[in-house]
């Protein structure tokens, strides 16, 4: 323990004191040697009338104390409580903690025994698998990626087979253990407001037609100077870097007209935390089945 | 004198006087010993009884399931217990405010236990006498004898009775094996000895000093006494002056009913004279009464010098039963026990917890067709296997209710609790409030199936 | 007599302040048990507002409604059983406005955000810098009474006031050492896991001292003078009252089991809180017993009805204090309502129902009438105020083993089953329950309000007894 | 026993004795505490509030938050699943005072940074039931008008850093009244809530 011996022993010393100060109280109280205080009488004493008998107390009473003084000194024997005395048990917190949660992941890993060895895409047809992939996917993920997995603004669909890194059985893993944190830096300046509503016109012009001509040209020419090099020259986006196909109407932040003019002014990063310390390996394996269940039957 | 100077040597601490009541026959100890065996026969048969394929009363801890008879409760449930708590509070009032101490003196399991095993005392080692005898007896092979077997039925019974406790919280058939083959865990173990112990504590050894000391509700209920409560009580007028002895009661003029003989404190298991008035120790046994009633008729006179009466009838006025105060007791418990019965009755096979998906509220589909997903905790608390149907409404909006394939035509077993994400879509244009409330249904799909309703919010786009 | 006159007056203002007190703090308390149960009713105002009045509730029903009564009869008590005047007369002045003062502040304070969020020691620096004033000048009109006394003896109620008074006197200075930022900001001198200890150890024992060795006093003077009754035990008085006073102070940290703070000290919290129960119980049995030998009285008076039922609460609060500062029962226990209704058994059952019934003693006596206007009206309070209590701590009891179930309620893959929005709504219900229990309550003190009003503007004036003249 | 007629005739000698024997248990239990490194000293990863964090955490001590917000996980399973790594001792250093709380009408709260997104709090703080309908928690839609105070802020930054040595650098203390000169209350409560418990990470595997 962080305690030097001087405060342990101080401890001590007191906590000894007063239980031995209780057995003692009780012991010299138990038995008297006097002329006075007969029961069954007054004390002799009258305040404002009150007077006192001195009647004995009920033994149970006495063992009841007695019990509870024993308890103390057979519980502070077995857990630790006098100072830097571990106590016989050795028992802490934190260790009865690692013991429950050790049984806990014990009777995980046996519920996991029948279908954790399986690759990923042979493990999705296992029913019971999937039931605790469900249960995990809700405990852990939909308070971002929703409840059926199909996200929300600014948190990707896990459902719709269109994906930032990738989703093959690996990536989900990986993206799963360690996070993802995509970046698009801010181009205002670079292009001005002009040059933004070109590139933004340019680009929404792949999910919807109609678009101002020339807003096009001069916006497909800007990006491929300066939007390319992530997106592609087709825009179809690049699993390596997370940067969003731009051309399959599916939209990660804009759900309104003017949402693309902001993310391309200002940027935009996202952020998914790594789970590797949250999650065992094998409750990520199984996780990551039940993610690639829902493009791959 | 000498003995002046010599201080006392005086214990502070009293030892129990140890009560050896008397046994006493007669109407009340009937009455007692029905209700005594009849509840201690309940205790131990119930938790073998089988219903419907499993134990009729369990309650399963570890699973957070509660089965009596044909209903489950769920943790969701417990207000159902808090109502029951409610009743039976009011009906010791009631019963109390009427009867006085009926509870303590025949149907406390402080009192039922002690007179089991007082019961045991007097097979094994006779009667009052003969149990006095055998205490200042000295430890010979009879006394050894006779001790250890007394002990030994109390300590069985005692392990039977923790064992039978423990089965109401765990599969008592399953547990009554363990034990046979030695396979008990060790949680088990413990409480089964841990009530065990419990109850030989209360019955042998402790008895009337948790009355007299420890129980609270033997207070509350003497604070529920007034003029029109029934209380045991000695007829004063009629009993005095007790005089003993044929002789002595032929020379006294005009004698009291009371012959002295003790009768009634050597029946009292609390160790009290009821002569001396009404007294907190009395926990209303009548014990008292019949030996009395026993002992007048013996000597020809008539019964009820120790009767139940009122403090109003004993001032010679009349006891009245429908008074104020009990009216208010039997309205309110009515109220209460109706309450209950209707709630229990109208209890769902169904409940629903509705929860918004926390960092996602609302998306759009297309760019004309809004959605909201709602994880629907759905539990079929019933015993039959279950589907449900799913409906929104809300502001006249209309509101179209998807469910994921997977998941469509999926039933529920007994038992079983779904979590299911449920989409809501809305047309944009029907949407105008940023957040609005939304009404979810869920209905089993059978005949007469439950349904419930919950509310919950609906996200559209935020206005500028 | 002037100054005899004062004593009686002194006691007056400080009974009168109970009253009036103990109303608002309940009616505060009800008003935000509502909250619970429709959360709606703070009107998006921020002095209504749940969070900001449950300190107001709770600073006003112990140290408002409680403090006043433990004042006003420590001093009834003390220049009765001491047979002198109570010293200093302008000093005990100051005591009454002084409190009084203590607790305007807290009112003006509370509802608005200036608090140190530290439970029951929410009273910004100022107010406890004044409060120290105070609560000295209290410890001088009362020890100097006791100076002056008559009486070789002190009598066991005295005991159990004095160490109400030093105790609480070192609970307040050492838990609310603070460097202050500005005229109502501080921080404590104690980090995290320290200050949590000296907090709890200071929540503890106002329990202990305010609510239970204060109160105490209050029993062992107001109980044999109702019944007219010796004290049952002078030794089992003195038995417990140390075993009491020394084993309270050590049980705080089971405020705090399985927390950050150190496992040595959770034990020795949990162990002490144990040994504690012997000694509590000796004070009911002492109550009890010398209640037991006016066994009859109880059908016919109902200030000792309220006082058998609160010795009754007392015994069953304190018996239950113990077992939940078990680390196991703890770890169900802890954070849910049972605690709130393990709380309310004590305050309402024992420390509000006392207090009531020596009010009811008292106020004859104060304003020389012969009897309260109607002793059925004291039975009425007796009823409701019982009720309330059951249905109080039935809805709480229950809803806190609930939420214990369903928090630790997890699947076999590790997953919990309830999420804690689901806890909250089955909650509902009880909060409802709970609510109507408070309400029965404070109906019972508006019962107790009108029938001392009626008696004071009663005529009967009682003639002098003999040997009542002192 | 006989002893006590002497300590119950003498109100000075029962006064002192009451006083030793009350004092004992604060000794025994508070004043070690005072000197166990696990509880004193900072976790390496902590860093003592910002500016922001810090004025928030005045708003949510003086809104009253601890009232039904823990901030202690305790060492079981269910609480770990629940609200991530357990609460320790050298998390809390910089607390002062400790907001730990004793009753959860709420959830615990201690390792709530992190876990939702400002605008979910911001929802949540205006106007609970718009993101949990089940919750029974106030409405706080003040703090959104209602701007900090930065002069009480940066005062109470120096307290810290003069009396308690928390590791304020001086660019801290001298730009605290600018950094934070106004922001909203909400602003503020929501930094605070998103820095708690991120000393260490949530894990519980």
């Amino acid at each position: 323990m962080e305690m030097t011996n001087f405060w342990s022993w101080w401890i001590i010393i007191l906590i000894v004191i007063h239980v031995v100060g209780y057995a003692l109280l009780l012991q010299k109280t138990s038995k008297l040697k006097s002329e006075k205080h007969k029961p069954g009488e007054t004390t002799g004493h009258t305040w404002d009338g009150i007077e006192e008998y001195n009647n004995p107390l009920p033994k149970w009473w006495f063992y009841l104390f007695v019990l509870t003084i024993v308890f103390t000194v057979g519980y502070l024997a077995y857990y630790p409580g006098m100072g830097n005395f571990k106590g016989v048990s050795g028992w802490t917190s934190e260790k009865a903690w690692k013991e429950e949660n050790d049984a806990v992941l014990a009777k995980r890993a046996e519920l996991f025994s029948t279908f954790i060895d399986k690759p990923i895409p042979v493990m999705i047809k296992d029913e019971k698998a999937m039931a605790i992939g469900e249960r995990l996917f809700a405990n852990h993920c939909s308070t971002c990626h929703g409840s059926d997995a199909q996200g929300a603004q600014g948190f990707p669909n896990l459902a719709d087979d269109d994906w930032l890194y990738g989703g093959d059985a690996d990536t989900l893993v990986a993206s799963i253990t360690n996070g993802r944190n995509g970046i698009m830096p801010p181009w205002g300046a670079a292009l001005g407001d002009e040059g933004v509503n070109q590139v933004a016109a340019y680009v929404r012009n792949f999910s919807e037609e109609g678009q101002d001509e020339k807003l096009v040209t001069e916006g497909k020419a800007k990006f491929a100077m300066f939007c390319a090099a992530c997106h592609g020259a087709d825009a179809k986006g690049n699993h390596m870097l997370g940067a969003p196909n731009l051309t399959d109407d599916i939209w990660l932040h804009s759900y309104d007209s003017s949402m693309l003019e902001m993310v391309i002014n200002d940027g935009i990063s996202g952020q998914m935390p790594a789970h590797n310390e949250l999650l065992d390996a094998n409750s990520i394996k199984v996780l990551a089945a039940y993610i690639y269940s829902l493009t791959n039957e | 004198m000498n003995q002046d100077k010599q201080p006392l040597e005086i214990q502070l601490y009293e030892s129990r006087k140890k009560i050896h009541p008397r046994d006493a026959k007669g109407f009340f100890q009937n009455l007692r010993k029905l209700s005594l065996f009849t509840l201690l026969g309940i205790f131990y048969f119930i938790p073998w009884l089988n219903f419907d394929g499993h134990q009729a009363i369990l309650f399963d801890l570890p699973e957070r399931k509660f089965y009596i008879f044909s209903i489950t409760f769920w943790p969701q449930d417990f207000i159902f217990l808090s109502w029951a708590l409610i009743i039976a509070a009011f009906t010791l009032f009631f019963v109390t405010a009427l009867a006085g101490r009926v509870w303590c003196g025949f149907a406390c399991p402080q009192t039922v236990w002690t007179e089991l095993f007082v019961r045991i005392e007097f097979w094994i080692e006779g009667n009052r006498n003969k149990r006095i005898k055998l205490d200042k007896r000295k430890w010979d092979w009879y006394k050894v004898k006779t001790r250890g077997l007394k002990i030994l039925l109390w300590l069985l019974l005692a392990l039977w009775t923790g064992f039978t406790f423990v089965g109401y919280f765990s599969p008592i058939r399953e547990l009554f094996f363990n034990v046979q083959t030695w396979s008990l865990g060790p949680w088990e173990s413990f409480w089964i000895v841990f009530y065990g112990l419990a109850t030989y504590g209360n019955a042998g050894f402790l008895r009337e000093q948790v009355c007299l000391h420890m129980c609270p509700y033997a207070r509350f209920q003497s604070a529920m006494f007034d003029k029109d409560t029934l209380i045991i009580s000695y007829d004063v007028e009629r009993g005095e002056p007790r005089i003993a002895g044929k002789k002595k009661r032929a020379e006294a003029d005009n004698p009291g009913d009371c012959i002295e003989c003790q009768a009634c404190v050597q029946v009292c298991p609390t160790g009290i004279d009821i002569r001396d008035g009404l007294q907190y120790e009395c926990i209303a046994c009548a014990a008292c009464i019949d030996v009395c009633d026993e002992v007048m008729d013996k000597i020809g006179k008539p019964k009820g010098l120790i009767k139940y009466t009122t403090e109003n009838q004993e001032n010679g006025g009349k006891t009245h039963i429908m008074r104020p105060r009990i009216m208010v007791y039997m309205l309110a418990l009515s109220i209460f026990i109706g309450l209950f019965s209707y709630t229990l009755y109208s209890r769902k096979n169904i409940a629903v917890d509705v929860l918004r998906d926390r960092n996602s509220f609302f998306r759009m589909v297309g760019s004309k067709t809004i959605e909201n997903v709602y994880k629907l905790k759905i539990m079929n608390k019933g015993k039959t296997a279950q589907q449900y149907d799913i409906t929104a409404t809300g502001n006249d909006v209309e509101f179209d209710v998807v469910i994921d394939d997977k998941f469509k035509d999926r039933k529920l077993a007994a038992g079983e609790v779904l979590n299911l994400p449920v989409k809501v879509r809305a047309n944009r244009k029907d949407i105008s409030r940023h957040i609005q409330n939304i009404e979810l249904h869920i209905k089993a799909i059978n005949e007469g199936g439950d349904e419930v309703t919950e509310e919950t919010k609906y996200f559209g786009p935020r206005k500028k | 007599m002037k100054f005899e006159q004062f004593n009686d007056d002194i006691v007056k203002k400080f009974t009168m302040a109970t009253i009036i007190w103990g109303i608002i703090g309940m009616l505060v308390g009800v008003f935000i048990a509502a909250q619970l149960a429709w959360p709606a009713l703070n009107f998006d105002i921020p002095f209504l507002t749940f969070s900001r009045l449950r300190p107001l509730h709770t600073n006003a029903v112990i140290f408002a409604f409680g403090g006043n009564a433990l004042i006003g009869t420590s001093f009834y008590v003390v220049y009765r059983t001491c047979k002198a005047n109570l010293f200093a007369p302008k000093l005990a002045s100051f005591v009454f406005w002084g409190y009084q003062l203590v607790i305007v502040g807290a009112v003006l304070t509370l509802p608005f955000g200036y608090t140190q969020s530290r439970e029951y020691a929410e009273l910004i620096w100022p107010i406890d810098v004044f409060l120290t004033l105070v609560w000295v000048a209290y410890a001088v009109v009362y020890f100097g009474t006791i100076v002056k006394r008559q009486e070789k003896h002190i009598y066991v109620a005295n005991w159990f006031y004095s160490a109400f008074i030093i105790t609480i006197a070192l609970l307040h200075i050492v838990n609310n050492l603070q460097i202050p930022v500005n005229w109502h900001l501080s921080y404590s001198v104690y980090p995290g896991a320290v200050d949590a200890l000296v907090q709890w150890w200071y929540g503890h024992n106002a329990v202990g001292f305010f609510l239970t060795a204060g109160f105490l006093g209050m029993m062992y003077y107001f109980i044999p003078k109702q019944v007219g009754k010796p004290v049952y035990s002078y030794r089992l008085s003195i038995v417990h009252f140390w075993a009491l006073i020394s084993s309270y102070m050590w049980a705080g940290p089971h405020h705090l089991q399985y927390t950050s703070l150190p496992d040595w000290a959770q034990s020795v919290g949990m162990v002490f809180s144990l040994i504690l129960l012997a000694p509590s119980w000796g004070g009911m049995i002492n109550g009890i017993m010398t209640l037991s030998g006016a066994w009859h009285k109880l059908r016919d008076d109902p200030i000792i009805k309220l006082m058998i039922v609160s010795l009754s609460f007392y015994g069953m609060s304190t018996f239950e204090g113990p077992m939940m500062a078990i680390k196991t029962v703890n770890a169900l226990s802890h954070y849910t309502d049972w605690t709130i209704g393990h709380v309310h058994s004590g305050a309402l059952g024992w420390v509000a129902l006392i207090t009531v019934g020596s009010i009811y003693v008292l106020i004859p006596k104060l304003w020389k009438k012969e009897a309260m206007y109607s002793t059925s009206l004291i039975n009425v309070h007796f009823w409701i105020a019982t009720l309330g209590i059951v249905l109080y701590i039935a809805s709480m009891w229950i809803a806190g083993v609930m939420q214990g179930l369903m928090w630790r309620d997890i699947n076999a893959d590790g997953t919990v089953v309830y999420s804690f929005a689901e806890s909250v709504k089955a909650t509902y219900p009880y909060y409802v329950a709970r609510m109507l229990g408070g309400l029965l309550f404070l109906g019972g003190m508006f019962v107790m309000a009108y029938n001392i009003v009626m008696t004071l503007r009663s005529k009967g004036d009682a003639k002098p007894l003999v040997g009542e003249a002192a | 026993m006989i002893e006590h007629s002497k300590i119950e005739k003498n109100i000075g000698l029962m006064g002192v004795l009451i006083a030793i024997v009350v004092s004992m248990a604060g000794i025994a239990e508070i004043i070690p505490l005072m000197f166990q490194t696990s509880v004193i000293e900072a976790h390496p990863n902590l860093k003592p509030y910002t500016a922001l964090e810090l004025a928030g955490r005045d708003v949510y001590i003086s809104e009253g938050c601890y009232n039904c917000h823990s901030q202690q996980i305790r060492p079981f399973v269910d609480e770990t699943l629940r609200y991530g790594h357990y609460s320790q001792a050298n998390e809390f250093v910089y607390d002062r005072p400790f907001q730990w709380g004793s009753k959860r009408t709420g959830p615990d709260l201690h390792r709530v940074g992190g876990k939702y997104s400002d605008e979910w709090h911001e929802y949540h703080l205006m106007d609970p039931r718009s993101v949990v309908p089940e919750s029974n928690m106030p409405g706080y839609p003040w703090l959104a008008e209602d701007l900090v105070d930065a002069e009480q802020t940066a005062a109470g930054m120096k307290v810290l850093h003069d009396w308690f040595d928390h590791p304020y650098t001086d660019e801290q203390l001298a730009s605290a009244k600018a950094d934070i000169e106004g922001k909203t209350k909400l602003e503020a409560v929501i930094a605070y809530l998103q820095v708690l418990g991120t000393t260490i990470p949530r894990s519980y595997k």
